[in-house]
């Protein structure tokens, strides 16, 4: 909706005068909120991912169903909570998605490659129709699998585990990230994360650092995005940040995304899931 | 790509005895430069090299955005030697266009073209014009502000230059160095100044 | 007003005649739909043009039709609405969007028996009125509420 | 790339409360893609409910309607067990029809 959100700044700055009423406009703000939470499309992606997650795909027709979330083969419910935390046959800290990977390499004969390949739904955003998106309304596989998963641990709390020395590194690498400025605009995530009770346009800013802000912005990722029309995940929301904040592109599954993901789980500790959400 | 800078700082939190002294090379280090170097890439404008960090840049990070006196003094005074005035000494551009450019936050993006001019994007983080129901509060109001401080020369210098490199006024801003590091024109800035100033600007009524 | 009529009772005998021969199940319900589409109703620009083109000379506000919109979206690619109309003999209900490219967004078919409400998310290009057009008895009335569109996010 | 509805029934009272959610794209038409092509419209144009053979809602819809519509009515008539019949059809000639069953209150 790049067209929309550009007509409206127009037009809202064309708004006949009148007394800056800010209360009102948060107060009708929190209705639109609201008002959205009666029906969230992103059951549609959930459905698909449950879907998704038990057809045969890739080179050996495999299903996902032997995927090691970290509670054992196949366990999905309540594994999403418990992510990132340490995998021994990658030896590496995992996220959700970068995991996911891993299973579509080891189980469905995918090449990593493969596995990466459109890691976010198509946004429907012009701008961003070139890769790693996939194109206007193109579905997404990883989407669409994260929908279901992180579904599968609503209303359970936030609890990453902290136990292995891979852990408590990729915990200090994303603090480490979260703090550090650079680009042409001198931002870092503390830029908008760092202080309590603040907004860039009409959207509040978790400050990371607080448990209650960290718990509420961590437990409602992923989420469909209103604005874009898409469902959207925890890796999406990091690469769109780094973007925002004028950085070079992170990487799908990279390390560094994972070492953020960390920080943030262990900041948002102790949180309810309450996701897929619905958002602007 | 400088992933030294990064990695100190990445490895400051594991040295129990914090950043004072510089951490030593070590298998620890390596791995993380490698993590960095693997997990960013350069996408259109948006090339790897911003991962460099300039002085200030470094010691904001390093410091967690709250340096102590004497750093906070170093980062000022070598920021104010880099404040560039119109050569014109016309400080005052349009409201109108400064409105605008206000309104924008494109700009430096990799999803930005980068033929198009950068935008201010002011009312992200500051409230201007009370039309203006969407504004941010990362940084202060700015409603009025013209209307209080008047439109003196003074006053014209001191939003110019605050625009132009906030770190010179403010070790460790939030606000970006929009002149110094390129993203407004010396022209843009000085409409920006006319949106703040100008009594017939809106954020003056 | 003749002429109108005469239009309107085509239009109810067309759905009657395409409900019947869905409920005898000579067709399915999905082939039926697709031959039923207002293209002109959709192409108008206007709130005028739009009642004229679902049949109506014009229509009267009417206090007995309820908007549930948000004051104030915060994107406008989904505003939450809701159309409720106390009206007797509630016909049908119609979502118009003054300044959209096509002022009509949605029509509504009540049938006796199903509450004269819907709710719905519609796209607004820019702040504008919304109209709530209702058809009750044959006549027209309206209800209208401005909504505000924000701009929103940062590089944007 | 036609996706199940998701639709829930319940009385709440002497009522059947429906919320359906539909999969679409609901592509204006006005907007164009990174190479600058006009994206074409593509949009759900009818929505028919039946109950019992019956229909208890008809609908046309524009491009104006959000992307995976969302779609909230009320009808009398309908007890728990029933089904209650949803189909859509688009300018593409794509179609749907699902079904769900009425829950108690």
């Amino acid at each position: 909706m790049r067209i929309h959100r550009v007509l409206a700044g127009v037009l809202t700055a064309m708004l006949p005068c009148f007394a800056p009423a800010q209360q009102d406009t948060l107060k009708e703000i929190e209705r639109y909120r609201q008002l959205l939470q009666d029906g969230n499309p992103a059951e549609l992606y959930e459905a698909r991912g449950e879907e998704l997650w038990k057809r045969g795909r890739g080179p050996k027709n495999a299903s996902l169903e032997r995927c090691d979330l970290g509670l054992g083969p196949g366990v999905v419910k309540g594994a999403y909570v418990r992510l990132p935390r340490y995998f021994a046959d990658t030896d590496r800290v995992q996220d959700l998605e970068s995991r996911l990977v891993t299973c579509m390499v080891t189980l469905q004969g995918f090449t990593t490659e493969e596995a990466k390949r459109n890691p976010f739904s198509g946004t429907g955003v012009p701008m961003l129709t070139t890769d790693p998106f996939s194109g206007v309304g193109q579905r997404s596989v990883m989407t669409d699998l994260v929908a279901w998963i992180a579904s599968e641990s609503r209303g359970m709390k936030i609890a990453p585990s902290m136990s292995h020395p891979k852990e408590r590194l990729a915990y200090q690498a994303g603090e480490n990230l979260f703090y550090y400025r650079a680009g042409p605009y001198d931002f870092g995530c503390v830029t908008c994360h760092g202080e309590e009770g603040k907004r860039i346009r009409l959207q509040n800013l978790p400050k990371m650092t607080n448990a209650k802000d960290a718990q509420r912005a961590f437990g409602t990722w992923p989420a469909y995005r209103v604005s874009e029309g898409e469902l959207r995940s925890m890796q999406w929301r990091m690469w769109e940040c780094v973007r925002q904040m004028r950085f070079p592109e992170l990487e799908f599954a990279s390390d560094a995304s994972i070492a953020l993901i960390t920080y943030l789980a262990k900041k948002a500790e102790g949180g309810a899931l309450d996701a897929p959400a619905i958002k602007r | 790509m400088q992933p030294k800078m990064i990695l100190a700082l990445a490895l400051c939190g594991i040295w129990v005895a914090g950043c004072a002294t510089r951490p030593s090379d070590s298998e620890a280090e390596r791995a993380l430069a490698e993590m960095i170097k693997a997990s960013f890439k350069t996408r259109g404008q948006a090339t790897i090299d911003r991962l460099n960090q300039d002085e200030v840049q470094a010691l904001c990070s390093e410091y967690k955005g709250e340096p102590p006196e004497g750093v906070r003094q170093k980062i000022e005074k070598s920021q104010q030697a880099t404040l560039r005035y119109p050569v014109s000494g016309k400080m005052m551009g349009d409201w109108r266009e400064g409105q605008r450019i206000a309104q924008s936050g494109a700009g430096r993006q990799f999803t930005d073209d980068p033929a198009r001019p950068a935008g201010g994007s002011c009312y992200n983080c500051h409230q201007l014009a009370p039309q203006e129901l969407s504004f941010g509060t990362i940084g202060p109001s700015l409603y009025r502000f013209g209307k209080l401080r008047g439109s003196s020369e003074a006053i014209q210098k001191y939003a110019y230059g605050k625009i132009y490199n906030s770190e010179a006024f403010s070790a460790c801003s939030n606000m970006p160095r929009l002149g110094h590091n390129g993203v407004l024109t010396e022209e843009q800035i000085t409409h920006l100044v006319a949106l703040l100033l100008d009594p017939e600007s809106p954020v003056n009524k | 007003m003749d002429l109108v009529d005469a239009k309107r009772r085509e239009v109810l005998k067309t759905g009657g005649v395409l409900a019947l021969a869905a409920a005898s199940g000579i067709i399915k319900p999905g082939d039926a739909l697709a031959q039923e589409w207002n293209k002109a109703a959709f192409e108008t620009k206007s709130v005028a043009e739009t009642i004229k083109a679902l049949g109506g000379s014009g229509s009267t506000l009417s206090s007995a039709i309820e908007i549930t919109a948000p004051d104030i979206a915060e994107n406008g690619a989904v505003v939450p609405i809701a159309v409720e109309s106390k009206l007797p003999k509630t016909q049908a209900i119609a979502i118009l969007i003054e300044k959209n490219p096509s002022t009509l967004s949605a029509e509504f078919e009540i049938p006796a028996g199903t509450d004269p409400f819907v709710s719905t998310r519609v796209k607004m290009g820019e702040t504008s009125n919304i109209y709530a057009l209702v058809i009750a008895d044959g006549k027209y009335f309206h209800a209208v509420k401005e909504i505000k569109v924000t701009i929103g996010g940062c590089g944007g | 790339m036609v996706d199940p509805m998701r639709i829930r029934a319940n009385m709440t009272g002497d009522k059947v409360e429906v919320k359906v959610l539909m999969s679409h794209e609901m592509e204006t038409g006005l907007r164009k893609d990174a190479q600058g092509k006009i994206i074409p419209a593509h949009f759900i144009r009818n929505v028919t409910v039946t109950h019992g053979g019956k229909t208890v809602l008809s609908a046309q819809w524009g491009t104006s309607v959000s992307r995976n519509p969302f779609l909230h009515f009320r009808f009398k008539g309908g007890k728990p067990g029933d089904k209650v019949t949803i189909s859509w059809a688009d300018n593409n000639g794509e179609k749907r029809t699902d079904e769900a069953t009425i829950a108690g209150g």
